[in-house]
């Protein structure tokens, strides 16, 4: 029940929006759709927590909620929800100063609730193919989204990541494919041969060198997604063209289901292969991209971008960590995308707020904003603090234990976590340096912004990093116990 | 028995190579509408081959899976391929690649490839499934390659399209398909890529009024 | 108890014999340049008339100008406490604790050093910043081989008090170390450096281009410069008490008994004396190095110094 | 459990005094300075006691937070002596800021300055030093590690509008969480081994050598970057001179001693066994950091960024001391190592009391003049006598003269050093006399130095108009200054009672202290033996007062007229003296620059030199200018920019705008995994 309306609460939106989503109070009612479905996946949330197995399936076996995927719908609803009431005031702006009209506003709002509705389609889903379809409905559900504005760089960002991605998921499909050609192989019936429960109960009899084959397709085609070297290019544009609340759901919680599938894929393959394989894969595109982000950080003007290459690193840091395995390292690896998720939307939030304000996307001219507009300033301030991994914020938690983690099994690979940290930290605060401490300019416009979410999100990373709630740390342990085979509380 | 196999085995095997021989010809299409008749024929292709496995394996949801490729693919993409290149009046474009030649050759050494590296896996039963796969594969990267080496985003949707036409094909003939909800969805999915397409090139014709993606590249990071 | 009686004595006999050592430091000199010398009591005969004489004073200074000689006096008496002039190390049962070893030597050495450093830059006249800078100079080159001399013998001696050295030295059999031919070297340039004396400085001049010493002192009178110029006579003879007993304590007393220390006593004065013979000569011999060749000079005594405790360390004699 | 009830009250003050001036309106601003540094003065106090108990009753206890514990860890705390020392160490200079903060502050109310800010992180940053201490765990550890670099970070920042402010700060932001990252993966090889997170189980665990060396070095290089030894030294120079002073005196005064602290902990309780090598390295490295720092500090004139140059000098010698305990722990000579060890956390102690006292003075000089180049001062000797005598006091202590503190330490490093010879091993004996032959040449050179800073600031006449007009600081400030100064005194002339509590840190650390019956005399210090050494700084500090006293009464009556006559000084004729024709402090170490002149870039500029030699030249207009750049930031750390940058330059060629150029990557990168993986 609470599950059919997890996923009726974005349907009910998109139809509501596609018949009344031209009104100003659309922006609040998108804040109800999203707060209800926040509501009821908490509810599926405990439901799960309350029944026998820790896992529940739903409609004929079609759906699956476990810990894992739990953890990151509760994360995708909360998210868009805080997104959500930040996009009304941000978007009520964009409306008020003409550069997007009602039908276009409109059009956000549907694809809001229908990007909210893949995501969670993503996550629940029991089928690697409805999972897949998800994943492109996702892809296509923001791509219009990403060229809102209708300028001809959003119009081409919104072109490169529209090709990239359904390119790479194209190839993905591929990979999904032969997981399910090597299935069927071995003789499980075909309504089981797409869905994770039947998968994984047959994991050690399915063809070794197909399902190699399958992931190395799911690894450049989800990698896509994830924004792993060199597949990345779509990222920078997409993140720095579109609207800034969208900015903030694709870096907080777009890139999350792409890396989702990879580590579903990988729990799947891991045991099968007996190898360290494809947590090499992983680790090894994970550090590419880290050190790659690390290093393009340095030189860029538009703040956007600039942190958007900070997603890249960061998700390359958490397939890192996915790849290396073990439960320490998986536990990082989801309680680090868990608080970036949070504080790069926050991040991404905030930097709507200093653009709408300042006019500019150019570091070069944003200057001084602690004393221009001390409030977003500060926010901004500290949501980069959190994301250059400084306590007490959850990022530097899950970087000392991925240091911990890495070292136990690949010592030399510390000291190139050691350089990636700190160039992203050197490129960020050289980059913003100015922008936050320098000599602001006189004219401050008194454009009214939102900075509840923001705050929000970055209180509720703030309490991760100081303090991980008994309950929680059940479950997360539950969900880490599901990637490693074994949980980290003993 | 066995001639009915055989035969059945001659038929897929003459459809796949046309597939791939489709594909091939799409690389060095010069012409728009030529290379929209070339992707309508290769899932015509496809078509028959999703009948074909129909018919002999009995399954009803095969017959639907046609249709579906039937009615998408041969009828309504290229369609709506055609409405959009009249509309954008592009339709005088020429299209010429490069170095035909070179491309034709890296095609070649593409298929190659595929083959070694479809032919050490010990799964595929017998050497036709082999086959049949490496084309399967072959077109989903030819598809990928035709996008690398042309510059009209027309022929980016038409890349896109072959490269699905290789996934079903590989789905069609290694798994007899997918699940009949899966197949809808990624229907699905493929109409609506197709609309975006072609919103996509409403707005790229207006804000750089011209369909050359190389002209795309405002956004790049070697300029700061 | 009687053992700091005699540190009393001591350091009494520093206070009388050091104007003395001047006046015959001086009069060797101008024996060796044909001139008729002065009294050899002349130096007691300046101090009393500076001590007679009213202060002048110049405006800016501060306290730090006036304090600085009663400092930079009491310091070299304090000092002439620590060094062993007729008597070193009586063995006797109890632990002996002195005031101070070399290394507190050198730091009250120091601490003169820089008040009277400061009270040459107090009136803010070129001199004195000038005096005062060269001052440094010299001094932050020397001092590390002055600490390092001392490092060497403390090393040998397994001690760094200087009574305990030089009773070292003086009862314990003689045997000749190489270390001890560098150390005596760098010790005697130390202190031609320590003590202002020609290579370096030239305590008569009044040159501007040589000045070291007297510019940081050019605006002290009367009772102030008393006590500087008596100060800088006990540092002297500092000095070479601490090269006599310390490389030929023969004769030094070892115990409290009127003969030794009679004998004791006697020796040193000859010592002395051949010290200022030793001291005039070289620098009746020898020319003012320019002020930038003063660092050669010092390194020179470094090396020595590095010389000398490598000696031991390596040859590892005694 | 009382002690650490102790603390917990005091870092409950502190967060309250980060927290409490939020709450006030912003036109009481004094109410909230008051308030801040109230409660900060009342933590410090805290600090103090806890630390002082904990150190004397030779004490050890742990507490575990359960309500904070971060992730799976349990956050736990002990406190044993070495933590309490350093606690001390905090709480009094934290006292002596609470007391100097208020007016100090003066002029801050109406600057755009966020004065509330920076409440808040000087409470958090006493917090996180606090808690680093007491940290029994690597969560606790680095998490109030970064938190404490974090928190600098914005106290550095605090005047950001300077464009050296902001270069600064990043500059410091990158060494400390470099450092912090190296002192994580050294704790990480701990852990490794150990199979946990507190330091009880890195205690118990059995390095292979190879790793030990690996552990030493990265925690060597972690601590070694946040305390400032060259040529890990570059952030401190530039760091801690733009902060408001009394931040400064934090850093400088207790900050870098914290990475002091972090590496006693880690090389004598948590590493286990230990190598001479180390303690050669250390000795290296230190003697390096002592003589170079004190040779760049003698060549600026910015008198805040000469003070921190001179941290790195004294960090040097502390590190000195600790890379003598490790030689003579490691070849046998526990006792020695516990003498040498004292040093160098005597010299800690030593540093933040003067070090404080100077920055702190730097702060009122400015405070009256606005001024930190040393050339533009001169003469505020007279304008303000109290902070020039208390200035004078830590000028004196920090170049290591008897009887002030630095002697002490110093004298204790010295003696530690002559033991050497004892240890049968041809290399350090060759090593460690340079080493002694260098510690020897930065105390002399720290005197020429400070004698620069006296001279120049104080004495003389003013050089500005603005210097001229200066006027006392409040009193407040002076009582701060004259607390330092105070303690300057007393651990110089008292030091044997300190020594004693010191003691029970090599012991519970090493087991071993001195032996007791040296501790035992309260006049002398005698650490080894009264033959071999002995100092008493209270007789010497008792008889300079008594043969000055003596014979100024002597020479009294001997005068005529006992009054001076004050005239002005005799200008040669050339008619009048100006403040111009004053030893400018460039001048003044010319000499030194000379001698070592290989060791900087200089650069210098002079302007109309080709004017005709005959024609009288007017005044202002030859100017000279004099560069005195940092070689180590020129051959080290530039070379590394540039490097960085050209790899990020070639990155950004990958992203040109071009599509099929993004699709071709993907897809040869599709081939070669293909190839490679399968």
């Amino acid at each position: 029940m609470i599950f059919n309306l997890m996923l009726f609460f974005p349907c009910l939106g998109i139809i509501f929006f596609i018949l009344f989503g031209h009104y100003r109070m659309a922006g609040m009612m998108n804040i109800c759709f999203s707060f209800l479905t926040f509501l009821a996946s908490v509810g599926l949330g405990v439901n799960t927590v309350l029944s026998s197995g820790g896992s529940l399936l739903f409609w004929n076996n079609q759906f699956y909620v476990d810990a894992f995927s739990l953890c990151l719908i509760i994360l995708t609803t909360f998210i868009s929800f805080t997104v959500a009431i930040f996009s009304r005031q941000y978007m009520l702006n964009n409306l008020d100063e003409n550069r997007i009209n009602a039908r276009m506003l409109q059009f956000y709002f549907i694809m809001y609730q229908a990007f909210t509705l893949t995501m969670l389609l993503v996550y629940t889903s029991n089928n690697i193919g409805i999972l897949w379809i998800s994943v492109e409905g996702a892809t296509l559900a923001t791509a219009l989204l990403v060229s809102l504005y209708r300028t001809p760089e959003s119009i081409e960002a919104a072109w490169k990541y529209f090709i990239l991605c359904i390119v790479g998921i194209a190839l993905a499909l591929f990979g999904t494919l032969c997981v399910y050609f090597s299935a069927k192989n071995v003789s499980i019936n075909i309504s089981g041969a797409m869905l994770w429960t039947v998968l994984h109960q047959h994991a050690a009899i399915l063809n070794s060198q197909l399902l190699m084959l399958a992931f190395i397709f799911l690894l450049v085609g989800y990698g896509t997604k994830i924004g792993l070297v060199p597949f990345h290019f779509w990222l920078p544009d997409a993140h720095s063209e579109s609207p800034a609340p969208m900015s903030a759901l694709l870096s907080g919680l777009l890139l999350n289901i792409g890396l989702y599938a990879l580590v579903r894929f990988k729990m799947l393959i891991d045991p099968n292969l007996g190898t360290h394989l494809i947590g090499i894969l992983m680790m090894a595109f994970g550090l590419i991209s880290f050190l790659f982000a690390g290093f393009t950080i340095f030189r860029k003007r538009n703040i956007k971008r600039m942190f958007s290459y900070s997603s890249i690193e960061h998700m390359g840091l958490i397939t890192f960590a996915f790849g290396l395995g073990g439960p320490l390292a998986s536990f990082v690896g989801l309680f680090y995308m868990i608080i970036h998720s949070l504080v790069k939307s926050a991040i991404f939030m905030s930097l709507g707020n200093v653009i709408q304000l300042t006019k500019s996307k150019d570091m070069g001219e944003i200057k001084g904003l602690l004393q221009s507009y001390p409030s977003v300033g500060w926010t901004l301030l500290i949501g980069t603090i959190a994301i250059v991994g400084f306590p007490p914020f959850g990022i530097f938690n899950s970087e000392v234990m991925l240091v911990i983690a890495t070292l136990k099994q690949y010592l030399f690979i510390v000291p190139i976590i050691i350089i990636g940290l700190l160039l992203s930290l050197g490129g960020i605060m050289y980059n913003l340096n100015p922008v936050f401490f320098g000599q602001s300019t006189d004219d401050v416009s008194s454009l009214k912004v939102c900075l509840f979410p923001i705050v929000l999100n970055l209180s509720i990373a703030l309490y991760f990093g100081l303090h991980i709630p008994h309950g929680f740390m059940n479950y997360l342990n539950q969900a880490t116990s599901l990637i490693a085979g074994r949980g980290i509380l003993s | 028995m066995l001639i009915q196999v055989s035969v059945y085995q001659q038929i897929i095997s003459t459809i796949s190579a046309l597939i791939l021989f489709s594909s091939f010809i799409l690389l060095t299409q010069k012409s728009l509408f030529g290379s929209i008749n070339i992707f309508a024929f290769q899932s015509f292709l496809l078509f028959l081959a999703t009948l074909l496995q129909a018919v002999i394996l009995h399954e009803n949801s095969m017959y639907f899976s046609a249709v579906i490729t039937l009615v998408l693919k041969v009828i309504s993409i290229p369609w709506l391929l055609y409405y959009f290149v009249g509309r954008l009046r592009i339709h005088q474009d020429k299209i010429v690649p490069k170095h035909p030649f070179l491309i034709l050759l890296g095609a070649l050494f593409l298929v190659v490839y595929c083959y070694h590296i479809i032919v050490p896996i010990t799964l595929f039963s017998s050497l036709m499934e082999k086959h049949i796969v490496v084309v399967a594969l072959s077109v989903i990267l030819l598809g990928m390659l035709l996008m690398i080496v042309r510059r009209n985003a027309i022929i980016y949707v038409l890349g896109f399209m072959v490269m699905e036409n290789g996934l079903f094909f590989s789905a069609l003939m290694s798994t007899q398909g997918m699940p009949m909800i899966v197949e809808l969805g990624v229907a699905f999915d493929l109409l609506i890529a197709v609309i975006l397409f072609g919103v996509f090139f409403f707005h790229i014709r207006t804000s750089i009024e011209t369909m050359d993606v190389d002209s795309l590249n405002h956004l790049r990071e070697d300029l700061e | 108890m009687k053992i700091y009686l005699m540190e009393i004595c001591q350091a009494l006999l520093f206070l009388i014999l050091s104007p003395l050592l001047a006046g015959w430091i001086k009069t060797i000199k101008c024996v060796l340049q044909n001139r008729r010398p002065p009294s050899i009591f002349q130096a007691y005969r300046n101090l009393i008339k500076l001590f007679l004489k009213q202060v002048i004073v110049p405006q800016e200074a501060s306290w730090i100008f006036r304090f600085t000689p009663y400092l930079i006096f009491s310091v070299v008496v304090l000092l002439s406490f620590i060094v062993p002039l007729i008597i070193a190390n009586v063995s006797s049962s109890s632990a002996y604790f002195s005031l101070g070893d070399v290394i507190v030597l050198v730091g009250l050495l120091a601490l003169g050093r820089f008040f009277l450093v400061l009270s040459g830059l107090d009136i803010g006249t070129t001199f004195g910043g000038m005096g005062s800078s060269r001052e440094m100079m010299i001094s932050s080159l020397a001092e590390p081989s002055t600490l390092l001399v001392f490092f060497t013998l403390a090393i040998i001696a397994s001690s760094t008090n200087l009574s305990y050295i030089v009773g070292h030295f003086a009862t314990s059999q003689f045997i000749f170390r190489p270390s001890f031919i560098f150390a005596l070297l760098a010790l005697c340039m130390i202190t031609l450096a320590e003590t202002g004396r020609i290579p370096l400085d030239n305590p008569t001049t009044h040159l501007e281009l040589t000045m070291v010493h007297e510019a940081m002192i050019l605006e002290y009178s009367g009772r102030y410069l008393g006590l500087i110029e008596w100060s800088a006579q006990i540092k002297l003879m500092i000095y070479f008490v601490l090269i006599s007993n310390i490389f030929f304590p023969w004769g030094i007393a070892t115990d409290l008994a009127w003969h030794s220390l009679a004998i004791s006593f006697l020796l040193i004065i000859i010592k002395l004396a051949i010290c200022g013979v030793v001291l005039a000569v070289t620098e009746m011999s020898t020319a003012k190095l320019r002020l930038f060749k003063a660092p050669n000079f010092l390194s020179l005594a470094f090396v020595l110094c590095l010389l000398a405790i490598f000696s031991h360390v390596i040859l590892g004699v005694g | 459990m009382l002690f650490f009830n102790i603390v917990i009250v005091g870092l409950f003050f502190a967060v309250l005094s980060a927290l409490l001036p939020f709450f006030i309106p912003a036109r009481w601003s004094l109410l909230s300075k008051l308030t801040h540094f109230s409660l900060l003065g009342l933590a410090g106090l805290a600090l103090v006691m806890s630390g002082f108990l904990t150190l004397i009753m030779k004490s050890s206890l742990y507490l575990t937070l359960s309500p904070l514990s971060i992730s799976f860890i349990k956050a736990s705390l002990h406190l044993d002596p070495l933590s309490g020392f350093f606690l001390c160490l905090i709480g009094i200079i934290t006292i002596a800021i609470a007391f100097y903060g208020p007016s100090y502050l003066k002029g801050y109310e109406n600057s755009k300055y966020s004065l509330k800010a920076m409440f808040f992180f000087t409470g958090l940053f006493l917090v996180s030093m606090s808690l680093v201490v007491l940290a029994n765990d690597l969560f606790s550890f680095m998490f109030s590690w970064e938190l404490m670099s974090l928190t600098s970070y914005f106290l550095v920042m605090s005047h950001y509008e300077e464009a050296e402010t902001r270069k600064a700060g990043l500059v410091y932001l990158l060494m400390a969480h470099l450092s912090g990252l190296c002192i994580l993966f050294a704790f990480g090889i701990l852990v490794k081994f150990g199979n946990g997170f507190d330091f009880q189980s890195m205690q118990a665990a059995h390095l292979p050598i190879i790793w030990a060396n690996l552990a030493f070095i990265l925690a060597f290089l972690g601590f070694g970057m946040k305390s400032g030894l060259v040529p890990l030294h570059v952030w401190l120079p530039r760091a801690h001179p733009v902060a408001p002073s009394h931040i400064s005196a934090l850093m400088s005064g207790v900050m870098i001693k914290i990475a002091v602290y972090g590496f006693i902990r880690f090389n004598f309780s948590l590493i286990g066994q230990l190598h001479w090598q180390w303690g050669i390295i250390v000795l290296f490295i230190g003697s390096i950091s002592a003589v170079l720092g004190v040779l760049y500090a003698l060549m600026q004139h910015n008198l805040k960024q000469l003070l921190a140059y001179h941290s790195v000098e004294n960090i040097g010698i502390i590190f000195i001391g600790l890379g003598l305990a490790i030689l003579f722990i490691c070849k046998g000579y526990p006792m020695l190592g516990a003498l040498a060890m004292i040093a160098a956390l005597y010299h800690s102690l030593n540093h933040a009391v003067f070090k404080s006292l100077l920055f702190l003075g730097a702060g009122s000089i400015y405070q009256s003049t606005h001024e930190h180049d040393l050339n533009l001062m001169g003469g505020l000797i007279q304008r303000m006598p109290q902070i020039a005598f208390f200035f004078l006091i830590g000028c004196v202590s920090i170049s290591a003269l008897p009887p002030f503190n630095g002697f002490v330490s110093e004298w204790l490093t010295f003696q530690a050093f002559l033991q050497v010879p004892l240890i049968r091993s041809n290399t350090v004996r060759f090593i460690v006399p340079i080493a002694a032959a260098m510690l020897a040449l930065t105390g002399a050179l720290a005197a020429a130095c400070f004698a620069k800073v006296y001279g120049i600031t104080f004495l003389g006449k003013p050089r500005t108009d603005r210097v001229a007009e200066a006027c006392e600081s409040g009193i407040m400030m002076r009582f701060s200054l004259g607390l330092l100064a105070l303690f300057c005194l007393l651990l110089g002339i008292l030091p044997t009672f300190l020594i004693r509590w010191i003691n029970t840190i090599p012991m519970s650390l090493l087991n071993v202290g001195l032996a007791p019956n040296n501790l035992n005399h309260w006049l002398w210090i005698t650490p080894i033996d009264p033959n071999v050494s002995s100092y008493s700084a209270l007789l010497v500090f008792i008889g300079v007062i008594i043969i000055c006293v003596v014979s100024w009464i002597v020479l009294r009556p001997l005068q005529h007229s006992f009054s001076f006559k004050k005239v002005t000084a005799w200008d040669c004729g050339f008619g009048g003296l100006n403040k111009r024709m004053q030893y400018t402090a460039t001048a003044f170490a010319m000499p030194i620059r000379r001698v070592f002149k290989n060791i900087w870039t200089v650069e210098e500029l002079k302007t109309n030199e080709d004017e005709p030699k005959n024609k009288i030249v007017v005044r202002d207009m030859s100017t000279y200018e004099l560069h005195v750049q940092d070689n180590i930031w020129l051959y080290i750390y530039e070379p590394i920019q540039t490097v960085v940058d050209k790899i990020s330059k070639l990155v950004s060629y990958l992203q040109q705008g071009n599509i099929r150029v993004y699709l071709a990557y993907s897809f040869f990168t599709l081939l070669l995994l293909l190839l490679v993986v399968l």
